[in-house]
């Protein structure tokens, strides 16, 4: 199966007052059509980074320094701005953390559908782009009266659904949908990413979700990939992450999460995240790992594929192991 | 929050002057305002060293002379030395500016914080009178009290006075409105967890981060009392002796001065008075940009 | 056996105009003084929870029904009496950053205390009380001191927060959230510093969460609201792995466990928009079970001795009084 | 609309016409100065009458003034007279009332005030949009960032210096005054043109010293709202910059500023006062500089009052206005 996201060497830098953070480094990652990603990662680990930077929505002191993004056949780093604008929502769609805020507070709901339908396909007829934003507001499971509303008058919920509405207003193939329950209670956070899940199915697109837990990751995906220091450490699918980690930082991870048989046995991850402005040298895991060899501190891992599909950068594994 | 943690090994902060001297390459109103301001505070200071101040007064020296080696400013009608009155003229301003602005936001403050504090009737009757008092243009109230007070006894202190009585109202909303975003904030609480009393969670807790809040607004009142005193100088309420800068301007205006070609004697003052306040304007600009700086969002 | 902290038939009502909102519904409470505990109050934003961790801190009064600390009324303490309920009773906010001074370096968090209650006499045993808090949460003291909150990371905060409590040697800890906002890997340092108080310290935890994941860790018992009113409360283990009350189902079927063998359930997710309550109960609009009878207000039920409900579904079970509640909640 | 908030509104309108009218009225009267003895002592001295016949004048006057009354009376007669629109009798131009010359002079402050204030609104809103969006070019970041100079700079100022360079140095328009000397005023274009070339320097003054003030407000406004999530994710949902621009940034930016708009033009109508001073321009302005300087005391308190309930009010109507164009305050 062709891949639908092709994400190639990407790296991405934010110019500081003290000095150059590189906040991505060389990342690659592929997912097919259908298929559904976790992101996960502490907080400055490049996660939303990661996000932008898919989009091309990196901000001055950021900036992508090289890479690809290929969706669908097409390199997104190569097109115009203009081309990147109708690539947006069209291609690779943008679900937000804060819906809270994400909607124009002066503005209709529908009318917020309908000037994402305008842009890029601006001859369509009103009628039709009107029949399209209520299919889907159908689809997320929102009363069609929405339409007319606005954002004040939707619950937290609700917003986001219309977040998610809008996002496959174009079928997309790619979602990104970056912590889209973070604010939410777990009852509406458990609605809202069924809702993802749904409408997800219905288009067929790939779907990258952005997060730090890994409940989410184990309910409602089938690959997690995990960053660390703006590098992937580990991409596994689901079963292999949550039974054999590979990475050592993934393994830590998992140990540090409740589990539902044995009460009151977890423990943290020791040590801190490095600053990405001075990065360790080597595998920036190695002063918080446990299994860390001589050549951690010099030299980096590279990306490999084992036996069992996971692709991790660790030199636990490989012909130096 | 930036998006960069910082690790254990925090990053080798340079020392503060040089940090303030970078700050101020990124601040540049913040820098203009200030340059302008050294250069006219070093001309008033160095002027009020040199001057005779009895040149800035009536019948001093020769009248009518346009600029030249003896006169860099020219001389008016009324035989003053033009460069002596700006001089003089400039270190009344800084007085009434510095006196009014200073007075106006210390009451400010102190309303602000009561009315903030307490809350209650207190607060309810602090802000109704701060918004009745906010639509009546305070200009048009100081040209009643100035036009009420017997000319000959009008000096730079009353003007200062003047001024006063409407300037505390700003600083009183807006440090009112601090004080209430403040008061919301969780060291507030853990502060009182902490068992500190009210009064110390004021003036130990709130106001230390007020401090340049309150900086602005002094900025902003010392703006507001020269401009007012500007105006009522201009319109021929000032203080008529004194060679005060609106008053040269409102002297030069009466008697005609580009008409009879004297054209000096009002565009020194003029643009004295165009340095000051822009200075002050950028000065509070700049302030202002470095209060609320743009957070940068981050994951 | 002294009651260390007793809620009486406690309930806050907020109003607003005409429209009144009842923020805590007639709770009553008991914490023992020598059996320190995790208290679990979950619940979603609304439920009161916060409500509940204002009126335990003394930072409002009741609307209806006392509070009594070590048996005296809290509104009606002495001036003595105040400084010690003060310092006894302490709190972990949820948001790390925000309860640092942004003017003082972090140590001014911890030296406030310890000057007002006068715990140390002279500079340099403050200093060491300060960093004797510190290494008990796991802190190097020497990272720490004369640092800015900004330069540090929110775990090393949030300790910084629990130290501030731990200098004080307070009875009862109100956690409100406090791993909220803490990176998940880091969630389990902080949780286990807090268990470790309870322990070593004696100190009663009263956790406030709407996270059931890490309740069912730290807590010994746990009491959901919802809307004010408790919906369930029992012992953490038999209310989170046999919920009862549908609310709580609905909860517990919604915790996205990070576990492949406990999928997310079938559970029918009514829309959770609001409706008027009116005297029933609260649940009632969204209730998949509701009958005739849940137009009034249910009582609790005793179901287990260490569990109740208060749900219709489970009349035929003891009535219990709701002064009585708890007596379900194990220590 | 809601009535309550009607009545609420209207009661704040109220309470500052009645502290403005209470403010002109006590102030002259706690002075030691009697304007009616101020007013006739210098026409004494310029040689009219003896100081004899000054006091019975004074006298006389006092209580055709109704002064003689006590105080509170006096109090009572003038609130009263307020509430029929009656400001009393010019001392200098007697036997007109305040509110005649203030007819007279009012169409030509209004002309004045109102289209420099919709001009510099215009103008500096735009230009702060512009100035605080990052997609525009550096250069008009620039010159929109350098209007921002002229909000120190009291339009009076500018004023005396356009006159002097544009009037004085170049003589490309007049000096002042309200129309040619010699014109007579009718209906004619030729007349209009001539009016317009005498109000355009003023103009400019007042529209210059008042558009820094938009800016710099916009520009914050700008800042802030380029911020918001809504902005960011309208670029997430690819829509051109000319409609994010538009529909999400100026539009919810530019709200707030409709608020500042009563308050502004209170702080124009008092700068465009001293501008009609020195451009010896028919107005309001002029009125109170030669009431000011001839001691016409009634006529001074008229102006004041008359001006601050004009701008309370405009400001009430904004307010109620404001409801119209942001939703989030009309379901409230």
């Amino acid at each position: 199966m062709k891949p639908v996201l092709k994400v190639v060497d990407l790296e991405v830098s934010y110019y500081t007052d003290a000095g150059r953070a590189k906040a991505l480094d060389r990342v690659n990652l592929e997912l097919n059509a259908g298929e559904k990603i976790g992101l996960v990662g502490e907080s400055g680990s490049g996660k939303s980074t990661m996000a932008l930077a898919m989009m091309r929505m990196i901000k001055p002191p950021g900036r992508i320094e090289h890479g690809q993004v290929i969706v669908d056949g097409n390199d997104l780093t190569s097109l115009s701005d203009e081309q990147m604008l109708k690539a947006r929502l069209s291609q690779i769609a943008y679900i937000p953390q804060g819906a809270m805020n994400s909607l124009n507070p002066v503005t209709r709901i529908g009318a917020q559908m309908i000037d994402a339908i305008k842009a890029h396909s601006p001859n369509m007829p009103k009628d039709k782009m009107r029949a399209r934003s209520l299919k889907a507001l159908e689809s997320v499971e929102l009363k069609p009266e929405v339409f007319r509303m606005y954002a004040h008058e939707l619950s937290g919920g609700m917003k986001q659904r219309v977040c998610i509405a809008i996002g496959i207003l174009l079928e997309p193939k790619v979602i990104i949908a970056d912590e889209p329950t973070s604010a939410l209670d777990v009852v509406t956070q458990r609605q809202v990413m069924e809702t993802i899940n749904k409408v997800q199915a219905e288009i067929g697109a790939a779907v990258i979700l952005i997060g730090h837990d890994m409940g989410l990751m184990a309910q409602s995906m089938d690959k997690v990939a995990v960053m660390y220091a703006g590098r992937l450490v580990e991409v596994s699918t689901v079963k292999e992450m949550f039974t054999a980690p590979k990475h050592p930082y993934s393994q830590a991870l998992i140990r540090s999460l409740p589990k539902l048989d044995v009460r009151g046995v977890f423990q943290g991850i020791p040590g801190l995240a490095p600053s990405l402005l001075r990065l360790p040298s080597g595998c920036a895991f190695h002063p918080r790992c446990q299994e860390a060899m001589d050549k951690c501190k010099t030299l980096r891992p590279e990306n490999q594929v084992l036996a069992s599909g996971s692709r991790v950068t660790c030199h636990l594994y490989g012909e130096g192991a | 929050m930036s998006s960069v943690t910082l690790s254990n090994t925090a990053i080798r902060q340079p020392n503060k002057v040089t940090l303030f001297f970078r700050y101020l390459r990124r601040n540049p109103s913040l820098t203009f305002g200030l340059l302008i301001m050294l250069f006219l505070v070093i001309f008033t200071v160095h002027g009020l060293l040199t001057i005779n101040t009895k040149d800035a007064y009536p019948l001093a020296v020769r009248p009518k002379m346009p600029p030249s080696f003896q006169y860099p400013l020219g001389t008016d009608f009324f035989g003053r030395d033009l460069y002596a009155a700006m001089v003089i003229g400039m270190w009344q301003t800084a007085v009434i500016g510095v006196f009014a602005g200073a007075l106006g936001t210390i009451i400010g403050t102190i309303f602000g914080f009561i009315s903030a504090y307490f809350g209650g009737f207190i607060d309810a009757a602090i802000t109704s009178i701060c918004q009745i008092l906010i639509p009546i243009p305070a200009f048009l109230i100081q040209v009643i009290i100035a036009g009420s007070i017997d000319k000959r006894s009008v000096t730079i202190l009353t003007m200062a006075w003047v001024v006063l009585l409407l300037a505390w109202m700003g600083p009183t909303l807006v440090i009112r409105a601090q004080v209430l975003s403040m008061k919301e904030r969780q060291f507030v609480s853990v502060a009182k967890l902490s068992g500190m009393t009210s009064l110390g969670i004021i003036f130990k807790e709130i106001l230390p981060n007020l401090l340049p809040f309150i900086a602005a607004a002094f900025i902003a009142q010392v703006f507001q009392a020269v401009f007012a005193s500007f105006y009522l100088a201009i319109v021929g309420l000032g203080p008529v002796r004194e060679p005060l800068l609106g008053n040269t301007i409102w002297s030069a205006q009466t008697q005609g001065a580009f008409f009879n070609g004297w054209w000096w004697w009002p565009i020194g003052p003029a643009v004295a008075m165009i340095l000051i306040l822009g200075s002050l304007a950028l000065i509070n600009m700049g302030m202002d940009e470095m209060a609320n700086p743009r957070i940068r969002r981050s994951e | 056996m002294a009651n260390l902290l007793e809620f009486k038939n406690v309930s806050k009502i907020y109003k607003r105009g005409k429209t009144e909102t009842v923020a805590l519904d007639n709770l009553s409470l008991t914490l023992k003084d020598d059996e320190p505990t995790i208290l679990t109050v979950a619940g979603e934003s609304g439920s009161g929870k916060t409500t509940l961790a204002m009126l335990l801190l003394g930072f409002i009064e009741p609307s209806l029904g006392q509070i009594y600390y070590q048996g005296k009324d809290i509104s009606l303490l002495s001036g003595s009496e105040r400084m010690s309920f003060r310092k006894e009773v302490q709190a972990v906010f949820q948001d790390p950053f925000a309860v640092f001074n942004p003017f003082y370096t972090v140590e001014h968090l911890l030296e406030v205390p310890i000057k007002r209650f006068k715990l140390a006499k002279s500079r340099a045993e403050t200093r060491d009380k300060m960093a004797e808090a510190l290494t008990a949460v796991g802190l190097q003291p020497d990272e720490i001191f004369g640092r800015f909150p900004h330069q540090l990371s929110g775990g090393q905060r949030q300790r910084i927060n629990i130290a501030r409590a731990l200098v004080l040697r307070p009875k009862i800890l109100v956690a409100d959230e406090p791993v909220s906002m803490v990176d998940a890997s880091l969630r389990a340092n902080i949780l286990e510093t807090l268990r470790t108080l309870q322990r070593n310290y004696g100190v009663s935890i009263v956790y406030i969460t709407h996270d059931l994941t890490t309740a069912f860790h730290i807590a010994s018992s746990i009491m959901v609201l919802y809307r004010g009113s408790v919906m369930e409360a029992g012992g953490v283990e038999q209310v989170i792995k046999y919920p009862q009350h549908p609310y709580t189902q609905l909860l517990v079927d919604s915790i996205p466990w990070p576990d492949l063998n406990r999928r997310w359930g079938q559970t029918d997710l009514e829309p959770s928009e609001d409706s008027v309550i009116g005297q029933g109960c609260k649940f009632y609009a969204r209730c998949p079970k509701a009958m005739e009878v849940c137009r009034s207000r249910p009582p609790l039920f005793q179901l287990e001795p260490y569990q109740t409900a208060s749900c219709f579904l489970y009349q035929e079970k003891p009535k219990l009084e709701s002064e009585q509640l708890s007596k379900t909640l194990p220590v | 609309m809601n009535f309550r908030l009607l009545s609420k509104r209207l009661l704040f309108l109220l309470m500052v016409v009645w502290a403005a009218s209470t403010i002109t009225f006590f102030i002259p009267r706690i002075s030691p100065k009697n304007p009616v003895r101020e007013r006739f002592a210098e026409l004494a001295r310029t040689g009219g009458f003896s100081p004899e016949d000054l006091e019975v004048i004074v006298a006389d006057y006092s209580q055709r003034f109704g002064l003689d009354k006590p105080l509170l009376q006096q109090y009572g007669d003038y609130m009263w007279g307020i509430l029929r629109f009656d400001l009393g009798i010019s001392l200098n131009k007697f036997p007109k009332t305040v509110m005649q010359l203030i007819y007279e002079s009012l169409p030509w402050t209004i002309g004045l005030v109102f289209i420099t204030t919709i001009l510099s609104f215009i103008l500096g809103n735009w230009l702060g949009a512009l100035a605080a969006w990052p997609r525009s070019p550096d250069w008009l970041k620039n010159i929109a960032t350098s209007f921002v100079l002229f909000q120190g700079v009291p339009p009076v100022l500018l004023g005396i210096l356009l006159i002097f360079f544009i009037g004085f140095k170049l003589k490309l328009l007049p000096l002042g005054g309200a129309y040619s000397i010699g014109t007579v005023p009718d209906q004619s274009i030729g007349f209009f043109l001539d009016v317009l070339r005498h109000q355009l320097l003023p103009g400019i003054a007042l529209v210059l010293g008042s558009v820094g003030g938009w800016v710099i407000s916009m520009r914050g406004m700008g800042v802030t709202i380029q911020g918001e999530d809504y902005v960011t994710f309208a670029e997430h949902k690819g829509l051109g910059p000319r409609v994010i621009f538009r529909d999400y940034y100026l539009r919810n930016a530019l709200l707030p500023q409709i608020t500042g708009l009563a308050l502004a033009l209170g702080n124009l109508v008092t700068s465009a006062i001293v501008v009609e001073g020195i451009f010896a321009l028919p107005g309001l302005g002029t009125m109170l500089n030669s009431a000011i300087r001839s001691n016409d005391f009634s006529v001074i308190y008229g102006i004041v009052l008359f001006i601050t309930i004009g701008i309370a009010t405009l400001m009430v109507i904004v307010e109620f206005l404001y409801p119209l164009l942001d939703p989030r305050i009309r379901h409230q």
